[in-house]
């Protein structure tokens, strides 16, 4: 395996080439902001928060994307990227309903995080308020699209830990909108296993068990690396 | 030193807020040292005074008579504060607006949901018209300062009281900033 | 003998899915389907079949083509909603579609849209409660010489203006709204 | 096939040829006019006159100046001698109905012909050039005998016979084309990159997804050339390495779906697709696969999940498709006028071709004129045309006394150029300085009568309808900046808002995953740059609230 150097943030770092950006900083003790990526699932470079400077090249890249090169000088703490990955935050805010107090995943909800990480302390833009819906039709889980950021964690969770597919995206746009099956009712879905793998990917309150209040819910996310690690490498980190 | 003339503000809020603001416990008597109390709903005066120092704002702008108020108070308070999420965000008072105006989400609660007297109250002098939108204060005029929190814990408003006390920008950062 | 084999197998599938309720047009569909080899990668050219088949994509015919080329329905469902091509709902006798092109647009296309819009009481996308007229938009038709442009039941017309648009949807207007006696 | 089979196509075509042929515009945008019917009766006519060795009815495509549609053109033989090379004297009619063309036939035995007559000599023709367009409206796009007849498919017999691959990328690196899809990357670089990426298997794609509103350049090629497309990728298949390609053609270009179907069959049928192309080793396979409404698609990476049956949705680059492409195999993608040069640069030579246009802009451009301007339809000009000249000589400058205010380039993408700048060259790097794009060849003539905000927020609306939703930015940030221009357009925003405006637009197309996000900022920075005034007239002084009265109450509430 060759190993490629580079720097990052002016710390010089040694990576496996092949790795990504993401995955170079995090080793080395840098950590750049997540949004739609988690560890265990593949990288979809949807959110745009972890977006990094490299020098020589005019493009911001997704660091969850982006593979390491040979002297690559790499910065992911910037005032530029800093403002950039506010305004995201406020975009994604303002564009669903996510009202933090009466939120089943409030104190445990990564969006509400990255607003902490940001430094977001109120919303420059119109909040959309758009009409969602709440799908109960599970008998353990609930979907509410109103907290729903279209990260797609869910579908690729279902797809590639559980194999499923039960979930994809419908729609386009600010349309878009995770169903399952044909847009069915999720408890009629003929293909959920009910396994539970897109409630522990899910970065907000979305996703949810039934029977939890606000604040209640705790997503287990690090159970898809587990599995990811039990199912390809053989080790039950447990 | 001069003494801060403080007021406080109870628009489309549950009243939470100024709650945890009560929540300072025997902090309110230091700050009773420091500053006058000039206009709140804890204290009976009608009319919104002229030169206030700081305004905390709890409440989204939601009827007629948020609207109206909220510009006298800007107009008369040097330093503007939304103090919790409402004001900040809408939160739960904006949660309304997904229904697309103000008439349905009144059908809702007065037609629909009513088992006697079915009737849309209509005096105005006792029920402000409600605005179609929900709108957190920033949205209807400047804000000088931000204080998120359903409620802002009481340690997070005092932060933001003395750093305004002494003149300086009230510095939230980390879980200070947290919505909910 | 050939044709001895494939005969019942074709009939098999179909029936194992009962929403077809033997209507002819599933068995079209699987030869389309078959032409392109059930391949999954054909999947819009399949749901283009479809939609010429049917008018539209309702639930059956998309779990069918599911069902058919062994994709999950989330992403059939997923594919067919993201092109504006598809429709999955049924659309009126007759259609209305107005162009907002950049040409038409500069050439006044708004205001077709929101004349035929307000008369027939329906938004772009939407189809009158009688069924007789679906009102749409499209993002160029590109005859743009001829700008403002409309098709009106597949046929283009050019150089229209609000009134005479009016005059040609006239009859397939709700009864009780502008332009119906 | 052999290149002897080919000639004899040819030349049987051409002796079939009649002293006179009336030419009919069968593209879309005369069709939409009524062509279909002028060519019936024309068909009839002829039969009817008893001129059927006389006169033949050819059904053409474009014949360039659409708003005059329907278009007919006739050639006959120079009245003094004629016979082969002697000339042929041409002429133009325009706005025909079937009872002009029965008149145009009668015209043959002496009548009057109804049917107004076009100028040919105008400068809306005189100044153009023809080189993509050079068969357009010549060769009948539903018969092959034609193209073959025009010196069609043989670029390709050359290339196979007496060029290696590297020879035929080093002549496109020589010939200096750039990308015509709007991204202007060298093409010899591109072909050279994929052809040097090792795969098992590798891929040509043609991008015929023209989206952007207003273009349709690329619709009228394949409607009237659809031949040249095809050699084209063929002569790149060699290049490259690939036995497969794909065209990616528009849902709502159905005329130029059916033309392509007819096309590839046919080419099929001669061997001059397939397998042992003109009995070489070299196999290639063309299939089409129809877009269903999605402007996204025109983006590479979305244009190949859509190709693969997926929702059109981009992937990130790196890695480019040169490296992994369709099935993660390295993939060829470019516009269909960049393979539409092709033939063209390999039968007349890269140095013929680098002649034409500027230093760093090679060739021709095909642009589609429309908005406020007399004359609208297809222009091809040498890159490096002033914009004046092709607005106002070619275009005719503005209709009914308006004004000419600006020029809206690249669509979506691109940027309006004010009149005043109107002595800029066209060609990528001088529309780039302007913060517009030459794109795929939209031109739209605005005049006085539009007011630029508008414009901005018809672009901005145009981009939040077609994002994807993928990436954030894009999908709630066109929402946002949309929200914001109507504000100011409805005279609710304060110079606040404008500020905000901008730095979203920053915003947005910095961190937008693909070229739709990334460039739909574009036309609402270009009028902020040239047109700010427009925006300055319509902002209010005071807060928010004072700005909003009070609109925000229901009017059925009661009181």
């Amino acid at each position: 395996m060759s190993v490629v150097t580079l720097t990052i943030d002016g710390k010089l770092v040694s990576a496996r080439a092949g790795d990504t950006i993401l995955t170079a900083a995090r080793e080395a003790g840098i950590d750049i902001p997540t949004l739609c990526y988690v560890d265990g699932l593949s990288a979809h470079g949807g959110c745009r928060i972890c977006l990094v400077e490299i020098a020589g090249s005019p493009r911001l890249q997704p660091a969850c994307f982006m593979k390491v090169g040979e002297g690559m000088e790499v910065q992911t703490d910037t005032e530029r990227l800093r403002g950039y990955r506010r305004t995201i935050v406020e975009l994604l805010f303002a564009e669903g309903n996510h009202v933090c107090s009466v939120c089943v995943a409030n104190g445990g909800c990564e969006l509400q995080d990255m607003a902490i990480t940001v430094g977001m302390d109120h919303d420059r833009f119109d909040y959309i308020h758009p009409k969602r819906e709440v799908d109960l039709s599970h008998e353990r889980f609930g979907i509410d699209h109103n907290r729903c950021i279209l990260c797609t964690r869910c579908i690729r969770a279902c797809d590639e830990l559980e194999g499923a597919h039960t979930w994809d995206m419908a729609g386009r746009g600010s349309h878009s909108k995770v169903i399952t099956d044909l847009n069915e009712p999720w408890g009629e879905s003929q293909t959920c296993t009910s396994c539970g793998k897109c409630f522990m990917a899910c970065p907000t309150g979305s996703i949810f068990q039934k029977g939890d209040t606000v604040a209640e819910t705790d997503h287990p996310r690090a159970k898809l690396e587990f599995l990811v690690n039990a199912r390809e490498k053989k080790q039950w980190n447990v | 030193m001069e003494r801060l003339r403080l007021a406080t503000l109870w628009l489309g809020g549950c009243s939470g807020c100024h709650m945890s603001f009560l929540d300072l416990d025997e902090w309110l008597i230091e700050l009773a040292q420091l500053a006058d109390i000039v206009y709140s709903p804890l204290i009976d005066v009608k009319v919104f005074p002229a030169n206030v120092d700081v305004t905390l704002v709890e409440g989204a702008v939601a009827n007629e008579d948020h609207f109206q108020l909220i510009q006298v108070v800007r107009a008369n308070s040097r330093v503007l504060v939304s103090f919790g999420d409402c004001a900040v965000t809408g939160n739960v008072t904006a949660m309304r607006n997904s229904l697309g105006g103000a008439l349905p989400i009144l059908e809702r609660s007065y037609l629909e949901l009513a088992d006697v007297h079915k009737q849309i109250p209509n005096d105005t002098s006792v029920v402000p018209r409600l605005l179609d939108r929900v709108l957190p204060v920033h949205r209807v005029v400047p804000v000088d300062f931000f204080l998120p929190g359903c409620p802002p814990p009481a340690a997070r408003i005092r932060t933001v009281l003395e750093n305004i006390v002494q003149g300086k920008p009230p510095h939230l950062e980390g879980r200070d900033l947290k919505f909910g | 003998m050939k044709a001895f084999v494939a005969e019942p197998r074709r009939r098999k599938t179909t029936a194992a899915l009962p929403m077809t309720n033997g209507d002819p047009r599933f068995e079209q569909l699987e030869i389309a389907m078959k032409r392109y080899q059930f391949r999954q990668d054909a999947l819009i050219e399949v749901l283009h079949a479809a939609q010429k088949l049917f008018g539209f994509l309702d639930a059956p015919t998309l779990h069918f083509v599911a069902h058919h080329l062994k994709l999950p329905p989330s992403r059939v469902q997923g594919v067919a909603t993201f092109y504006h091509l598809f429709t999955l709902t049924p659309r009126g006798r007759h259609t209305c579609v107005v162009c907002t092109g950049t040409a038409c647009y500069v050439k006044g296309a708004d205001a077709l849209l929101s004349t035929v819009s307000r008369a027939a009481g329906i938004a772009d996308g939407q189809t009158t409660a009688d069924g007789e007229l679906t009102l749409r938009t499209v993002r160029c038709l590109e005859p743009c010489g001829i700008a403002p442009v409309a098709v009106l039941d597949g046929i283009v017309k050019g150089h229209e203006t609000p009134e005479s648009l009016l005059e040609q949807v006239k009859g397939w207007l709700p009864r009780g709204t502008d332009g119906s006696a | 096939m052999e290149l002897t089979d080919l000639l004899d196509i040819a030349a049987k075509e051409r002796q079939a040829r009649l002293p006179h042929t009336i030419r009919c515009c069968t593209a879309a945008g005369c069709l939409s006019a009524g062509s279909g019917a002028v060519l019936d009766r024309l068909r009839g006519a002829v039969h009817d006159e008893g001129l059927t060795e006389r006169v033949g009815v050819a059904a053409v495509g474009c014949l360039r100046l659409c708003c005059q549609g329907p278009l007919v053109r006739v050639d006959s033989p120079v009245a003094s001698g004629g016979g082969e090379g002697a000339g042929i004297t041409e002429e133009l009619y325009q706005r025909v109905t079937p009872d002009d063309a029965g008149s145009i036939v009668a015209g043959f035995k002496g009548g009057t012909v109804t049917a107004n007559k076009g100028d040919l000599k105008s400068p809306f023709f005189q100044l153009q050039a023809s080189v993509i367009l050079e068969n357009s409206g010549r060769v009948e796009p539903e018969r092959i005998e034609t193209y073959i007849a025009a010196e069609g498919y043989q670029s390709l017999h050359r290339v196979l016979r007496n060029f290696t691959p590297a020879e035929v990328v080093e002549e496109m690196t020589r010939s200096g084309l750039r990308g015509r899809g709007g991204a202007a990357y060298p093409t010899g670089v591109k072909w050279a990159t994929v052809a040097k990426n090792p795969g098992e298997k590798k891929y040509v794609v043609c991008n015929a997804d023209e989206g952007d509103p207003g273009a349709f350049m690329n619709r009228s090629v394949l409607e009237s050339d659809p031949h040249r497309v095809l050699e084209g990728m063929a002569i790149a298949g060699y290049a490259i390495g690939a036995n497969q390609g794909y065209i990616y053609v528009r849902g709502e270009y159905p005329l130029a779906v059916q033309r392509l179907h007819t096309a590839i069959a046919q080419a099929g049928r001669l061997g001059l697709l397939g397998s042992h192309i003109f009995s070489s080793p070299f196999d290639f396979r063309i299939d089409l696969r129809t877009g269903a409404g999605a402007f996204v698609c025109g983006e590479e990476t979305a244009l190949m999940a859509s190709i693969m049956g997926q929702r059109g949705t981009p992937t990130p680059r790196p890695p480019y498709p040169a490296e992994h492409g369709l099935w993660g195999m390295p993939t060829l993608l470019n516009n269909v006028e960049t393979y539409a040069n092709v033939p063209t640069i390999l039968r007349r030579g890269a140095d013929w071709f680098a002649s034409i246009g500027t230093e760093k802009s090679k060739g021709t451009k095909v642009f589609c004129l429309t908005g406020k301007v007399v004359n609208t339809g297809l222009v091809e000009v040498p890159l490096g045309t002033p914009l004046r000249k092709i607005v106002h000589d070619i275009g005719g400058g503005a209709p009914e006394g308006g004004t000419i205010k600006a020029v809206q380039t690249g669509g979506p993408s691109g940027g309006c150029i004010p009149a005043e700048l109107f002595d800029t060259p066209v060609e990528y790097d001088s529309l780039a300085k302007l913060g517009s794009i030459m794109g795929s060849g939209g031109m739209i003539v605005l005049d006085d009568k539009n007011n630029m905000v508008d414009v901005a927020r018809y672009f901005m609306q145009f981009c939040m309808d077609e994002s994807c939703g993928k990436c954030v930015p894009c999908r709630a940030g066109t929402v946002q900046l949309h929200r914001l221009l109507t504000r100011i357009l409805e005279g609710r925003a304060g110079a606040e808002d404008v500020q905000q405006l901008e730095a979203l637009c920053d915003v947005v197309k910095h961190t937008s995953l693909c070229g739709l996000g990334q460039a739909a900022p574009n036309p609402t920075l270009s009028t902020l740059r040239f047109f700010r005034h427009e925006y300055e007239a319509l902002l209010k002084p005071g807060s928010p609230a004072q700005r909003m009265g009070l609109p925000l109450v229901s009017a059925s509430q009661p009181r």
